[in-house]
């Protein structure tokens, strides 16, 4: 952009006009990151009353923890499963609407309510619906399928529960980037396959998706982090972590430790070991939103 | 065969009339490019024999066989997009070799021979592996070309392809669209919304308004003679002046009459039992000269220069006659300047009359004439 | 313009007919759909249910109850207080988020001063910095200011934002340069510029940034139920968690519950709904 | 330590002023907020004290407020605490006595009982001695109970089984299941919440086992836990033969909700249940239609040391104002008076912790006519006093929990071996207690 | 006072040294064309005079004063762009009366005179409560220029004002600025890369190439003396054809020659000394002609037509002579077909040469001709 087009250079205004936000963000983003730092290098009890100098104890004994790796794990695959679950249900439901008419926003808006979706009630909501025991779905489920549905005891299905729940409530966002993505392929791409007779299907993975791809990186990017950071609610409602900790995600294990566990030292330890997670992501998303070229029209 | 004969096509979007009725054939190997302003529906007419539109009613048919509910891959045509229409991630022998690919009629020979054959013939065979954000707009057309190339069809539709380049490589393409239909002889019809290129490319000129057919015809003869006065304002730059003017008879002679003007008209078709007074008279810039550089001119009369374009290689005069405003070209280094009054006179072989319906009554020259021929050998 | 993608705005030209397999996609958009919003239907019926009713897991007839689950959580489980604590939140929130980023963004579009791209930067790291990644700190930060269980300490946190600066400042650098220049010309003021120029012309990305922030205010679950402790104070989302504790004759009071959750849903929804466009159009822009 | 420099606390001042407070209308109205874990009808009771207790007293009230479970109350009480702003009263169940008293957040309990209005000679013993630490009072119990058998009779009878005489022994109350899920068409034998107290507390002090060394911890702090014993062994390797034969329902980790329902639906035959929720385990078994029994918590050979006092106790936060304190003691004092505790008792289950309060309700033949209520205090009067019984203490125990019932739940689903997960268990919280202790060790 | 002084005038941006040197007197009321390629500093020019653009070197004076550091609010200027520049969400009144609140300077009644004085100058006055959306393109520029006239500036810059409306919409605006200037005679700098713009409106136009002026004259001038080959080639359409040629003194006449031809040069300025090979031959397409439309012309040569295009006023052909391409215009209505052998000839009078460096070393006509009126009075 040309300097040439700001019309002013009052520093002091400038400092004014920043101040309010920069401010905010020192003292409540940059203050408290910092001092994660700080205290991941304490341990600690009773919410920092105590603190007592360990290095980089913390983060030796969470490394060689059973629990912590396990619980990294479970976080990893979680995310893998949502990602994907994700962008596969909404890819299916966004090239739909896209194909019957974009402008629909009865059909748009009745597929992506979910973003308005609090992750709380998604979770309740849900939990209610597949209750082992009172779920009608887990009824219907139960009466059609041989399966049963136990996932207050087993680990795999509380985590496919979790998954399913998480999904469904990130759909709503996925379901506006595929949409606008699609809506932004120029329409002769399509007149042009009609005339060549490409199917449906071939058009999707072969034309669509490859260009899209730009917005489906995005999206990878966006739900890894959801699935990291936003689905406590899912996990402090439904499943407390279990069973036999399958569901016992990083961002949920940090909670407990923080503020159940009182180790606050280990949970700013287990921050700070996200913060590189999501640094990787950003990163990761710096780098390919630069790589791809945005498709014109 | 490949000719298309249209009948009556009609066209109508929920409550928009886009095409409202032409009737159209169109020669096998012929170029006949459709011409119009915008919005007046070659787009829709073009869709339409790509049977990307449906049709509302009347019929198309390619060749024998009428057309109006066969989906458009199997209509053997190949479309050509403004905006080129090459998938962006793969690259231009990709793009060429997909719609094939997808077809499944082919062999993997048969296919690479025929891209072989298509990058040759538009010369970009060293482009077949860049994506076509590495082409720059000539070379993606022509990638785009390639493609419509490779299906071997009986039909070529181009919608604007050109109208996407800047203004030297526009001619650089038509020129080579020329030569690429002398090649192959394929019947293409080619829309455009710009009549130099209609002129410059068309072996025939569809003149499309409002949904309306409104004049088929050879470039030249669309120029001369044009069948009433949206095509004769059309056509040609600046646009044709037009006076309203009455003409009577008198004796044998018929004369116009304007304000400022009176003018004696040769005889010719469509003048017997003209004695009106609601008609235009027509009459295009380079038709009008300044009364000095025709000896002998009786009929001339003055107007007053109001503002002056020099061209270059010409000077375009913008001149009041009475209440109209008409513009005449004359001589590039003429010495006029705005407020000058001129004389003028006018070529009355190349006269036109429009009755109040806007139809082309009388042409002061006949389109049969010959012209003389400047052949060499 | 290339921001005015999408979904909202799509040539009329796109109905182009294909009517064959219509019938089909209809059917399939409408299956998962439904499949989709299934969960909230039968919340929505099972919240009309009495405990009994609920238990008798077929049962899917709107119950006895009719609303009067919905009006024992508004007044016996506090949901109508929640729900105001949300409201207040989502609106402080939202109005001071707005301010101080068009501010900002201000400044950083239409300022020279030295180290811009190193202030943009600072303001755009933060976004490496969610809730969970400081969030003991700013517990504590917050004990020792003495906040906790105030709107301060729900607000506070959230008034800035790196995404809201950086989505105006891409709003504000789409707008013509030529539009900033007729402005230079004659000389007109910042002040002027911004409320007179800019706000009127990003009225959709206002109204964007305005529904984003209050669904994502709104929802917010882990940092409220850490910093209030006060339940008169506490806002809706942890209000559901309080809610799974109610029993009745040893029975969980799933209609009560499933009442609870509808409310809490409801604002947002219905934000979403009233203002998808602005919202579909900033997201996309929130992408690049 | 924490709270200590809470600005809402005030010198001599308000000593002085809180002369007056019981009974005068005094010119400032105090009001204290009371965070208990009861929803439903225990909360409704405790609402009315609460209320009842705000009008007779003026210029005090007490707002009592559900504020969700027990983990949830002690760490929020925690967290008010560290903010400056804590509760007037929290309640906090037993395995948090130790964290609660670690965390310095509270002040002893016997500091501000009005000392006219109360008598802890007329309390249990039993229930004061678990509270006890160090010889200070830091809590007053309020709530206490202990983990008995529930069944119904209505299913046993079905099955042709002796419906007044429930199993004693872990073998029996298997026989029993196995024959009512062959003889009626409930689903499962029995089932109870994954809770430690339950499998694991109550357990070993029925088998007169400590969990901990350090004499239960009552002697120092423990570092060594005892889960792999042949105590835990022996509850885990019937359990998990239970689950592993689909005689066991499972309702999920402290899924009190889910193991009730599934009893009350009549899913089950067997519940183990706090005697806490008796009332309304009574009335649910009546809307269902079956009649409810109940019975010692059943054990390997039917061994009967004992069971430890459950449930929670009142503790007061230090960083409180000395007048509220002062309002706090008048209401624990107030709920702890004989009438209210025995009122307290018909309404929920949970035992009265003093003399003259079982004394009256054993006149008015309360016990008699309702032999479910009995079963729960002859059951905690049947035990002996051992470190097994007086409970462990320590810091850690609320994460103990969690630890537990994760791993119990891999022995259950056979995904650990018992004595693997038992072991497992041992060197988990053995990590947790050493972190603890090193940690309050090294800052004191 | 103003008239323009630009003097040495630079601009470099990091590494883009967008102007390069430029001297340039504007008298006062008159009407400057900077016309050029695109990026050769035509905008980077005028936002200097503007003062959106620091100078990097030279001075710029407005009148007597050198304004290089006066903001632009202070310069008396108005500006013009090309995108209209008009604030969506304000109707057309409240964008002309914005920047003058703003300035606070201005009573409201001057304000409300100035705005009624603008549009009704413009015509506009019905439009004065339409949001830009709801004007056409036309009135949104007419808008744009009511904005810069309340002003009452000194100066008017204008950076393409016209190349977003469409062909005739152009025609017609220019006739309108035209008459705009005539009335106010205010001084006005026109950036436009439309040489036709440039030719029609400018009393003289300035050619800027890579950030140097080229030439400033007078539009006919340019046509007739482009200074150098870059001038000869911008001004003109189709382009000025350009043929190697190396010219020879023979006895007292040059001769120039190229493959396929042989011309002896007119007697003109430039000629004498000259005996070289790398010189271009430079002839405008409508100097060249058939033959048989020239009698008595000597210096014949022969060339193969390529490809016609038929114009309607003229017809244009493509011609191969030796391995060059020329144009050539000829009559419209001339049956000649590509592939056919012409005889063509050129207007001596209209020669031009340029040497290896480009520069003009020759016109066969001379600048001070006069050339023969039509004046009627
Ligand atoms: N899908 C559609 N729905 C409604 N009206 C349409 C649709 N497509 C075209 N039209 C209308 O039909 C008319 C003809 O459109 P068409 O695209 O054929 O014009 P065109 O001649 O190609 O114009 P242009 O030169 O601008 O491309 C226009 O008025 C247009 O608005
Ligand atoms: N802010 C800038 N920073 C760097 N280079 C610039 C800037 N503005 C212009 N340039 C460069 O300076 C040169 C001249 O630009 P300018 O905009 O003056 O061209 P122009 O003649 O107006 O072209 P056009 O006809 O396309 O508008 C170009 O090479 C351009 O890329
Ligand atoms: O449900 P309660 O009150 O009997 O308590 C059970 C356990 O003791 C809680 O730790
Ligand atoms: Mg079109
Ligand atoms: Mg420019």
């Amino acid at each position: 952009m040309s300097t040439a087009t700001k019309p002013y250079d009052s520093t002091l205004q400038a400092a004014l006009l920043l101040l309010p936000t920069a401010a905010v963000l020192v003292a409540f983003l940059y203050y408290p990151a910092l001092e994660t730092f700080r205290l991941s290098l304490y341990e600690t009890l009773f919410l920092g009353q105590r603190q007592t100098w360990t290095g980089l104890g913390n983060f030796v004994s969470l490394l060689t923890s059973d629990v912590y790796q396990y619980s990294f794990l479970v976080t990893v695959a979680f995310a893998a499963v949502v990602v994907f679950g994700t962008l596969g249900v909404s890819l299916l439901i966004g090239y739909l609407i896209f194909s019957v008419d974009v402008r629909s926003s009865v059909y748009l808006v009745a597929a992506i309510w979910p973003y308005a979706l609090p992750p709380a009630v998604a979770a309740i909501l849900l939990n209610f619906i597949l209750h082992p025991n009172l779920g009608i779905f887990t009824h219907y489920l139960e009466l059609l399928t041989p399966f049963t549905l136990d996932w207050f005891n087993d680990g795999p299905q509380a985590f496919a529960i979790l998954a399913v729940v998480a999904v469904w409530k990130q759909l709503g966002y996925n379901i506006i980037f595929i949409v606008a993505a699609l809506s932004n392929i120029p329409e002769i791409l399509t007149e042009n396959a009609r005339i060549d007779g490409v199917g449906r299907f071939r058009m999707l993975y072969k034309v669509y998706v490859p260009m899209i791809a730009p917005t489906m990186t995005f999206l990878v990017i966006m739900n890894t982090i959801y699935a990291f950071f936003s689905t406590f609610p899912l996990v402090d409602l439904m499943t407390s972590g279990g069973p036999s900790d399958a569901t016992n995600f990083l961002i949920f294990k940090l909670y407990r430790d923080a503020f159940q566990f009182n180790s606050l030292g280990l949970a700013s330890a287990q921050s700070v070991i996200l913060f590189v997670v999501v640094s990787i992501l950003m990163y990761l998303q710096l780098r390919f939103a630069s790589g791809y070229g945005r498709y014109g029209g | 065969m490949s000719d298309i004969t249209i009948q009556n096509l009609r066209k109508t979007y929920d409550d928009v009339r886009a095409v409202k009725g032409i009737d159209l054939e169109i020669d096998d190997g012929e170029f006949l490019v459709v011409v119009g302003p915008s919005g007046c529906g070659k787009s829709t007419t073009l869709r339409m024999l790509a049977g990307l539109e449906s049709v509302t009613d009347g019929s198309i048919a390619i060749g024998d066989r009428v057309v109006n509910e066969v989906p458009p891959k199997d209509r053997r045509i190949a479309m050509v997009f403004q905006n080129y229409a090459l998938y962006p991630h793969m690259t231009a022998a990709e793009n060429m070799k997909f719609g094939m690919k997808s077809a499944s009629e082919f062999s993997r020979d048969e296919i690479e021979r025929r891209v072989e054959d298509a990058t040759e013939t538009l010369d970009i065979a060293h482009l077949r592996d860049r994506k076509p954000k590495e082409l720059s707009g000539g070379e993606r057309q022509r990638v785009a070309i390639g493609r419509a190339l490779v299906r071997e069809p009986d039909v070529f539709l181009m919608d604007e392809p050109l109208s996407n380049l800047d203004a030297k490589l526009r001619v650089q393409m038509r020129a080579e669209l020329l030569k690429l239909h002398r090649d192959l002889e394929t019947t293409t019809v080619y829309v455009t919304h710009d009549q130099t290129e209609a002129m410059t490319l068309g072996d025939r000129v569809a003149v499309l308004e409002d949904g309306r057919l409104q004049q088929v015809a050879a470039p030249q003869e669309l120029y001369d003679y044009p069948t009433n006065q949206f095509v004769a304002g059309f056509v040609g730059e600046p646009a044709m002046n037009f006076i309203p003017a009455s003409v009577r008879q008198r004796g044998d002679e018929h004369v116009a009459t304007a304000p400022g003007l009176s003018l004696t008209l040769p005889a010719g078709s469509g003048l017997d039992g003209i004695d009106d007074d609601g008609l235009t008279l027509g009459v295009r810039p380079e038709d009008v000269s300044l009364v000095s550089n025709r000896a002998g001119v009786s009929e001339s009369f003055t107007a007053e220069v109001t503002v002056t374009e020099p061209l270059g290689e010409l000077l375009l005069l913008h001149c009041r006659l009475g209440d109209e405003e008409i513009r005449v070209k004359v001589e590039p280094r003429s010495r006029i300047a705005a407020g000058d009054t001129v004389e003028l006179a006018v070529d009355t072989d190349r006269l036109h009359l429009f009755d109040s319906d806007g139809d082309a009554v009388y042409h002061s020259s006949v389109p049969e004439q010959e012209t003389e021929s400047a052949l060499a050998d | 313009m290339a921001t005015e993608t999408d979904t909202t705005n799509i040539d009329a030209r796109r109905l182009v007919h294909r009517l064959p397999d219509d019938v089909l996609l209809h059917g399939g958009i409408v299956f998962s759909i439904l499949l989709m919003a299934s969960p909230l239907l039968l919340a929505v019926i099972m919240s009309t249910q009495s405990t009994t009713e609920v238990y008798q897991v077929t049962n899917l007839g709107l119950g006895s109850k009719g609303l009067s689950n919905y009006s024992d959580a508004l007044v016996n489980y506090d949901f109508s207080t929640y729900m105001l604590n949300s409201f207040v939140m989502s609106v402080i929130v939202v109005v001071g988020k707005v301010t101080l980023s068009l501010f900002a963004a201000l400044a950083l579009v239409y300022y020279r001063f030295p180290y811009e791209r190193a202030v943009f930067m600072f303001i755009l790291l933060t976004l490496l910095l969610p809730v969970p990644v400081r969030i003991v700190p700013l517990f504590q930060l917050m004990a020792d200011l003495g906040w906790t269980n105030s709107l301060l300490a729900l607000t506070g946190p959230y008034i800035a934002s790196a995404t809201a600066v950086f989505l105006f400042r891409q709003q504000f650098m789409g707008i013509s340069a030529s539009l900033v220049e007729v402005a230079r010309l004659d000389g007109v003021g910042p002040l002027t510029f911004l409320f007179r120029v800019l706000i009127p012309m990003s009225r959709g990305m206002i109204a964007g940034v305005c529904v984003i922030t209050f669904i994502y205010t709104w929802n917010q679950f882990l940092w409220p139920l850490v910093v209030v402790t006060d339940k008169s104070s506490q806002v809706v989302q942890v209000g559901i968690r309080y809610l799974q504790g109610s029993a009745q004759a040893g029975l969980t009071q799933w209609g009560l519950i499933m009442a609870g959750a509808v409310l809490a849903l409801l604002p947002p929804l219905v934000v979403l709904v009233v203002l998808h466009r602005p919202l579909l159009r900033t997201l996309t822009i929130q992408q690049k | 330590s924490g709270g200590g420099d809470s600005p809402t606390q005030t010198g001599g001042g308000s000593a002085e002023q809180s002369g007056t407070t019981a009974g005068s209308s005094g010119a400032q109205d105090v009001s204290v907020s009371f965070w208990h874990i009861f929803g439903g009808e225990l909360g409704q009771t405790l609402e009315d004290m609460a209320s009842e207790f705000s009008q007779q007293h003026d210029g005090i009230t007490i707002e009592a407020v559900n504020n969700g479970g027990y983990r949830q109350n002690l760490n929020q009480s925690l967290q008010a605490s560290r903010a400056g702003d804590p509760p007037g009263i929290v309640q906090i169940f037993e395995v948090g006595t130790r964290l609660a008293l670690d965390s310095g957040s509270f002040t002893p309990v016997e500091e501000i009982l009005p000392e006219d209005k109360i008598d802890l000679d007329d309390f249990l013993p039993s229930v004061l001695n678990y509270y006890r630490m160090d010889g200070t009072l830091n809590s007053m119990p309020f709530n206490s109970s202990n983990t008995i058998m529930l069944y119904n009779k209505s299913a046993f009878e079905a099955a042709g089984l002796d419906p007044e005489s429930p199993p004693r022994s872990l073998a029996e109350v298997r026989q029993a299941a196995q024959t009512i899920v062959d003889q009626t068409d409930m689903e499962s034998g029995i089932s109870w919440p994954n809770h430690t107290w339950m499998q694991i507390e109550q357990q070993f002090a029925k088998q007169d086992q400590v969990l901990v060394n350090q004499e239960n911890g009552r002697d120092g702090r423990p570092d060594q836990t005892f889960f792999n014993s042949e105590a835990g062994r022996s509850v885990y390797s019937w359990w998990k033969q239970m689950a592993q034969d689909g005689l066991y329902l499972n309702p999920g980790i402290e899924a009190w909700g889910e193991a009730r329902q599934a009893f009350l639906t009549q899913k089950v035959p067997m519940l183990w249940d706090s005697t806490s929720n008796i009332v309304s385990m009574q009335s649910g078994a009546k809307e269902n239609g079956f009649e409810l029994g109940s019975g010692y918590l059943p054990t390997p050979d039917g061994a009967n040391t004992g069971v430890v006092i459950g449930g929670g106790s009142l503790w007061v936060p230090d960083a409180l104002a000395d007048e509220k304190k002062q309002a706090a003691g008048e209401f624990i004092a107030y709920v702890t008076q004989p009438e209210q505790q025995a009122r307290w008792h018909r309404n929920s289950g949970y035992f009265p912790v003093r003399q003259s309060a079982i004394d009256r309700l054993t006149n008015d033949g309360w016990f008699e006519n309702n032999p479910n209520f009995s079963t729960a205090f002859d059951q905690l009067q049947d035990t002996e006093d051992t470190p097994a019984t007086r409970g462990a203490v320590m810091g850690v125990f609320p994460k103990t929990r969690s630890i537990n019932e994760e791993i119990s739940v891999s022995i259950i689903n056979d995904q650990l071996g018992v004595e693997e997960g038992l072991s497992r268990m041992d060197t988990q919280v053995g990590e947790a207690l050493a972190g603890y202790n090193g940690n309050y060790d090294g800052s004191e």
